[in-house]
């Protein structure tokens, strides 16, 4: 009962909001799955949906530095494990409903319950959450945690009310049944800029503009937003070129953006998302155990071709950390190709070249990692090498990378900060606990490593803190566990002569995900 | 006799395939008159379905063409008629049984729907729809089928073959035809059944003093159901007389390895047949076509086709043997 | 009646086959080592939470057990969660099923009705031009995956003519007819809404025709040579000769036994555009059944995978069920043979 | 016994001079017969006559990526720098492999199983062989490789084995039909009547009255399975980079159509060839054979 109401002032919102406004529709391409569950979603896609969808308590500004948002204004106590938050009491849900503490504590519950998508950043850290009053809420952690402000960013805020009446049994949270699942699979319980109109699993998702958002949001404004599932180069293509759509992925390869920018009133925007490809390696499987060999494979990598030929724009990586986040140290050793250096390497190990093949997988959904796993297969044909490219599908490499004796010698992905600042990568990049997720294939297991990672991001204080990082990031690249390819520029192609794409005129958020904030772009 | 019925002039088919050019049909002459029973007998494959198939023009087309020679019937040349015209004449006209009921017959439609059809356009005048399936069912059992009814509604997969071919008697004779084909009807039967169709087959065009071309491979056959023998070989008619002439005073020498294939009652000596076989269509013999395989072959017969000619009283032959008036 | 044993023969036979099938898909879904629970709830899920799920799924009993279990759900339609979609497969199977069995109905009519066109024809004028053009046509069709097809339409009528839509099932600005069937062109036409009708026919213009384009030479090639087989056939020489009209005996006693060898192949076909509509709708992005077992399969979602299997096998029988039927009502040799109990 | 063998091999041999003459006389199977040489001539001496042999496996080139084609690079090279005629002529080795070791899989259980439930027609035998078919024969074989493949690792060698697996039923219903009517045939009952072993009457009696059945649906089912094969390939469940499959290939290539078509119309023009090479030939023993069932 209550669902059909909602339906029907949703339905009567719409029409109000298309008869208002005049921004026309935004409509981007994307990778599935997308999962607009906020204890699910935790990649681009599902990101992208999250900040049209949702509100949190503090926002990114265009550094990543965060901005009150639900929050009005905030303190911590003098062990900083204390943090208090106080609300606005102006934001609705999209229900009409008001937004108050029990939400932000149902949520934070409820994310950490269920464990998936951005959990990983509060899980251990957090001891509890309290309601002190309607609007304001406490969060209790259990150790110093520098970051947690900018952690927050990823708290999407859910209506309990429509998830509780949402919930279905018997599901594997106890007596929360399925906590809302299978309703947030295709529903929104958010506040955010955009309501969630449609929702087709593989197809598509459309949201439309809210009328009553707590926010102006400006006229021109999309006043519908459609993300489109498909990296399809030839139906982006077609579509773009019928201006059916406006930013297309940024998966495209880069023959694509070279058609789509040949485009009449296409642009690509290009930027530096704080994304970096990684060549991960698994340091727990003869041969890439040895430090040596890996060693020789970072020295016999041709970095150059990568960067000049297959990701044009893009620039070598400086040891794990993308420059542009804050906390990246640029003093890092860097290799380069030295065929001399890595036979000596390859000398010193205790394998010799040939005994293994080597398994390296690329994720199917990105075309262009093909060539990066064929111009690697030739780079170490030449000190004797053998590779096998594997192509695998995205869901296949998040499962084989979920044990040890599964994880393939090596697994080329871009991986990107959840948080804008250099302990986030470095945590869900090395940390023993990000093992078994897709994010760490190179299994290092290192409890000294861990202990230092978790004293640095338990620094409050800032200049400390970037310090340990540095340090980190100095021990890990003599690891050498890891070949850091190259920082990415995403690339966006889009409708220059009809939006206006903040992002594209270099306002660029490091925050993954806010740069398709709809309410920010502009659609004549 | 009375009137001539059909006449068949100097007919001429050819089969085109990939190979080249078959040359079936390599001038045939041939006439029934009115009420009269012809016998048409020649070896397997001589060309005597593809003559009757011409009459009916129901030749498949490609690869068969006609190219050259007419057919006459009451006059007219069936060749140049028109479709409409060809409608009339077939059904009320000319009807034919052919050789194979099983093939004859469309497996996928019941005896009384082909059998309806058949009155319904084949008839003279239009009938009403009762009148056709009450005229169907009588059809039906003046061919001696047991139980019309239920017959009308079978397949013909339900049917012996003998009762099939029953079946295409009745529909040859339910459009009350003036010349039907009967194109070796009896062939794919049962021995013990084929003298009882006959014996139906030759009842019935007596009642209906309908004309027959009845084709045969046996000179027996045609001893008991025909008025006029043809002989044809090789797509020619090569002699062609009264029944009671033939049999007294054969002359081609073809005809006479047809009659001593012939079962003789009396001496009891197993049949020889004539050695060879037809030739083939692609590149067929010069001259006369039968020199290859004649006991009595001359110079001249490999070199030009031997003329008609009246060797007796109504008693054609194409032979060199014999000198008559000429066909002009 | 006899028509009705034999209809029962029928469905037990297939019964059993699907009981097999399901033995089949179960062992391969367990072929795979990997922990199905892990994968539904992400590595970071707390371990008590995995154990619940873990016990629901009946994953802690032994195999049979598990295929027991497995079955019943089956058969009550619970097809256990997807780990793609993370909902109940049959929902799923309930949502995208429709769209692939819109683009195979659609495909299949194409195929049969301009296979059977294109080959009576040919047949009917054999080495003609005509024939030897639709010869021609038929082994272009025979020997170029569908997949290939789908690519060089996407190519020439959505990017350079750009006269059709290339993409899904509807244009965005057109309003959704409501859900009735699921089929949204069927849908659109029962609500009355003639904009979406016409929109949604143009979507599926392009891969209905490159699915259909395969089975459509293939019926066509089939078609020719049984018409002109049976042109030779007496029973047509004999039709005609009894005065029957031209049209009649095209259209009727030439037609009706042709169809037989058609109509009995028509089945594998509608079987192998199943399966290519497995390519045909990732090429354009056709929300279905097909592109979300290609996803299931490629992400080894195995819940989801053995229940497209599933799903298919049972449409598959249920299409050759319905061949067969075709072909005995077209064909008494077979119905009588089957009243006689052979 | 042997009265009947003796003549039905010599029948044989004299069918088959009168068969190849027939067979050469058809031009269409004739031009079939050429496709599949010259396929088969240009993957067996793929590095030989390949322009650039070391294209079809560890080698990039970005510099010379995308070109069209040109004297230097026939069929033009692809976003690798890699000559797309090398690797077309490679990939017929894989096509062909694919065909050929299928089918040699395939082919004996297949027939030997049709052969034994034709022969036991009726018993449980029957009802065991010919059930287990129905079953593998219930879904499209594409559907069922493709599920089967989605479980194992993707490679050339997967893929073969999966489509295998969906095959042989294809062979045992074929042979099963044939069979079951020729045990009734005249010879094989005399067979039967002289004491011969069933191994006797199943190969030396009834096997080689199917050849020419077998034989001509081999030939159409190599083009069926190189059509599988690129299928698979396709959808990334085969061949695996850098091998150069045809299927893949044309894969690959789509995502740069239309502008570096050259990538993707050729190999599927390569992969139209081998099939219709195939088919054709197929076509024209069929009929040779003048057989209806294949």
């Amino acid at each position: 009962m209550k669902g059909k109401i909602v339906v029907v002032v949703g339905l009567v919102i719409l029409s109000i909001g298309l008869v208002a406004w005049g921004g026309g529709p935004l409509r981007a391409t994307f990778a599935w799955p997308t999962y607009i569950d906020p204890a699910v979603g935790s990649d681009f896609s599902s990101s992208s949906s999250l900040v049209n969808l949702y509100d949190s308590l503090v926002y990114p500004d265009a550094k990543g530095d965060p901005l009150p948002h639900v929050a009005t204004a905030w303190e911590t106590s003098d062990d900083t494990l204390i943090w208090t938050f106080h609300l606005r009491d102006d934001v609705t849900f999209h229900d009409g409903t008001p937004l108050t503490a029990e939400d932000v504590k149902y949520s934070m519950d409820r994310l950490t319950t269920i464990g998936e998508g951005y959990a990983f950043l509060f899980l251990g850290r957090l001891a509890s959450t309290d309601v002190i009053d309607d609007y304001t809420v406490q969060f209790n952690l259990a150790q110093p945690f520098g970051p947690f402000l900018s952690t927050l960013y990823r708290l999407y805020i859910l209506n309990k009310d429509v998830v509780e009446a949402n919930i279905e049994t018997p599901g594997p949270y106890g007596d929360k049944g399925d906590y809302g699942k299978g309703y947030l699979l295709v529903n929104d319980a958010g506040s955010g800029p955009y309501v969630l109109k449609e929702f087709r699993l593989e197809e598509e998702l459309v949201m439309t503009k809210n009328p009553n958002y707590w926010i102006p949001i400006d006229v021109d404004a999309p006043d519908e937003v459609r993300f489109i599932g498909t990296t399809e180069a030839a139906t982006v293509r077609t579509m773009m070129s019928r201006k059916e759509l406006e930013i297309a992925d940024q998966w495209q390869s880069q023959e694509a953006l070279v058609a789509l920018d040949a485009m009449e009133g296409v642009d690509i925007a290009a930027f530096s998302p704080g994304t970096a490809f990684y060549l991960m390696m698994n340091t727990r499987i003869p041969p890439t155990d040895d430090i040596h060999f890996r060693k020789a494979m970072a020295w016999a990598t041709d970095y150059a071709t990568v960067v000049e030929y297959i990701f044009p724009g893009a620039f070598q990586a400086c040891g794990p950390i993308p420059q542009n986040i804050p906390g990246a140290d640029p003093t890092v050793f860097q290799y380069y190709r030295d065929l001399d250096k890595a036979r000596e390497e390859l000398a010193l190990s205790k394998y010799s070249a040939d005994e293994y093949e080597i398994e390296f997988h690329w994720i199917a959904e990105v075309p262009d990692e093909e060539k990066v796993a064929l111009s690697f297969m030739s780079n170490m044909a030449d000190i004797g090498i053998n590779i096998k490219v594997v192509k695998v599908p995205w869901m296949s490499v998040v499962e084989e990378m979920g044990a040890v004796e599964t994880s393939p010698h090596i697994v080329s992905i871009f991986d990107s900060s959840h948080y804008p600042e250099a302990g986030s990568l470095l945590e869900s990049r090395y940390h023993s606990n990000s093992a078994p997720t897709w994010e760490q294939n190179e299994w290092l297991l290192d409890t000294g490593l861990d202990a230092m990672l978790e004293s640095a991001i338990n620094t409050v204080d800032c200049a400390e803190r970037f310090a340990k990082y540095a340090g980190l990031q100095h021990m890990i690249t003599a690891l050498c566990p890891t070949i850091f390819l190259f920082e990415q520029v995403e690339k966006h192609a889009y409708q220059s002569a009809y939006i206006d794409w903040p992002t594209a005129a270099g306002e660029v958020n490091p925050v993954m995900g806010y740069n398709l904030a709809a309410r920010f772009i502009k659609v004549d | 006799m009375g009137e001539t019925l059909l006449e068949i002039g100097n007919l001429h088919v050819e089969f085109k395939v990939y190979e080249g050019r078959l040359r079936v049909l390599n001038g045939v002459n041939l006439s029934v008159q009115v009420g009269e029973r012809v016998g048409l007998v020649g070896e397997a494959g001589c060309g005597k379905t593809t003559t009757m198939k011409c009459v009916l023009k129901i030749l498949t087309s490609p690869p068969g063409k006609i190219t050259e020679g007419k057919i006459l019937l009451h006059d007219k040349d069936v060749l140049t008629m028109g479709s409409q015209e060809m409608q009339r004449v077939r059904g009320h006209g000319i009807s034919m049984i052919f050789q194979d009921p099983t093939a004859a017959l469309n497996p996928v439609f019941t005896v009384g729907d082909q059998l309806m059809s058949v009155i319904k356009y084949g008839s003279k005048g239009s009938l009403s729809k009762k009148e056709i399936k009450k005229r169907a069912i009588g059809t039906l059992r003046e061919v001696r089928l047991p139980d019309p009814e239920r017959i009308f509604t079978n397949y013909p997969v339900q049917l012996s073959g003998g009762m099939r071919q029953r079946v295409c008697i009745a529909m040859a004779l339910s459009t009350e035809p003036e010349l039907l084909l009967a194109d070796e009807p009896t062939t794919s039967l049962d021995v013990t059944i084929q003298d009882q169709v006959l014996r139906l087959l030759n009842e019935l065009v007596e009642r209906h003093g309908t004309s027959v071309i009845f084709i045969t491979h046996s000179l027996g056959v045609v001893r008991e159901m025909a008025d006029r023998v043809y002989v044809m070989y090789a797509g020619n008619i090569i002699e062609g007389a009264r029944k009671e002439e033939l049999f007294a005073n054969w002359l081609h020498p073809y005809t006479l390895g047809l009659m001593n294939a012939l079962p003789k009652l009396t001496g009891g000596g197993i049949a020889e047949g004539i050695p060879g076989r037809i030739p083939e269509y692609l590149d067929p013999p010069s001259g006369c076509r039968f020199h290859p395989r004649c006991p009595r072959a001359m110079q001249q017969c490999s070199q030009s086709i031997p003329p008609v000619v009246h060797a007796a009283d109504d008693h054609d032959v194409a032979c060199f043997l014999y000198r008559g008036e000429t066909d002009e | 009646m006899s028509m009705l044993k034999f209809l029962g023969k029928r469905l037990a036979l297939s019964l059993f086959v699907l009981f097999g099938l399901s033995i089949l898909i179960f062992t391969i879904s367990r072929i795979l080592p990997g922990d199905p629970v892990r994968m539904a709830l992400g590595s970071r899920a707390p371990q008590w939470a995995v154990d619940n799920l873990r016990e629901q799924m009946h994953l802690n009993d032994p195999l049979y057990a598990q295929y027991y279990y497995w079955l019943t759900g089956a058969v009550r339609g619970d097809l256990g969660q997807s780990l793609f979609t993370r909902r109940a497969v049959i929902e799923d199977v309930r949502e995208f099923l429709p769209a692939t069995m819109e683009l195979a109905l659609s495909a299949g009519v194409i195929m049969a009705v301009f296979g059977i066109l294109l080959g009576a024809v040919s047949g009917r004028y054999s080495n003609t031009w005509i024939d030897n053009s639709v010869r021609i046509f038929s082994y272009i069709g025979i020997v170029t995956p569908s997949f290939v097809f789908a690519i060089l339409f996407l190519l020439l009528f959505g990017y350079v003519l750009n006269v059709l839509p290339t993409m899904g099932r509807l244009s965005p600005w057109i309003a959704r007819p409501p859900v009735i069937t699921g089929m949204v062109s069927l849908d659109a036409l029962l609500s009355g809404n003639f904009a979406a009708f016409g929109d949604a026919i143009r979507h599926l213009i392009l891969p209905a025709v490159s699915l259909a384009l395969g089975g459509m030479a293939q019926e066509a090639r089939i078609t020719r040579s049984t018409i002109s087989d049976n042109l030779r056939k007496d029973y047509i020489a004999s039709a005609k000769g009894f005065g029957v009209p031209e049209r009649l005996v095209m259209f009727k006693y030439l037609l009706k036994p042709s169809l037989i060898p058609t109509v009995s192949i028509l089945g594998l076909d509608f079987a192998s555009l199943i399966g290519n509509a497995f390519l045909v709708e990732l090429i354009f992005n056709w929300p279905g059944f097909s592109r979300y077992g290609i996803h299931a399969m490629l992400n080894k979602d195995l819940n989801a995978v053995s229940a497209v299997v599933m799903v298919l096998g049972v449409i598959f029988i249920i299409v050759n069920i319905l061949v067969d039927l075709i072909v005995a009502w077209l064909d008494p040799r077979i119905r009588l043979g089957a009243e006689r109990g052979k | 016994m042997n009265y009947s063998r003796n003549t039905l091999l010599k029948r044989r041999a004299e069918g088959f001079k009168k068969g190849w003459y027939k067979f050469s006389r058809n031009p269409v199977s004739v031009l079939g017969l050429f496709f599949v040489l010259t396929v088969s001539f240009l993957a067996i001496f793929a590095p030989y006559v390949s322009p650039y042999p070391t294209h079809a496996s560890r080698f990039v080139n970005f510099a010379e990526a995308g070109q069209p084609p040109s004297l230097k690079h026939l069929f033009g090279t692809d976003v690798f720098g890699r000559d797309i005629l090398s690797r077309v002529f490679f990939g017929f080795r894989y096509s062909l492999m694919m065909g050929v070791v299928v089918l040699s899989l395939v082919v004996i259980p297949g027939v030997v199983l049709g052969l034994v439930a034709g022969y036991y027609r009726g018993t449980w035998i029957d009802t065991v062989i010919m059930r287990t078919t129905d079953i593998f024969l219930a879904v499209p074989p594409l559907i069922l490789a493709l599920a089967i493949c989605s479980v194992l690792t993707p490679s050339v060698f997967n893929a073969m084995m999966a489509v295998s697996l969906m095959w042989w039923p294809w062979y045992t219903r074929l042979v099963y039909g044939l069979s079951s009517s020729l045990r009734t045939e005249f010879f094989v009952q005399a067979a039967e009547v002289t004491g011969a072993s069933r191994s006797h009457i199943l190969f030396r009696e009834i096997l080689p009255n199917c050849v020419s059945s077998i034989f001509t649906k081999m030939s159409l089912d190599m083009g069926w399975v190189i059509l599988i094969g690129s299928a698979l390939s396709f959808v990334g469940l085969g061949a695996q980079p850098p091998i150069p499959d045809l299927g893949t290939m044309v894969a690959d290539g789509a995502k740069y159509l239309p502008d570096q078509w050259w990538i993707t119309i050729f190999p599927a023009f390569a992969i139209m060839i081998t099939v219709l090479g195939f088919n054709l030939i197929g076509d024209g023993f069929r009929d040779l054979f003048a057989l209806e069932e294949v």
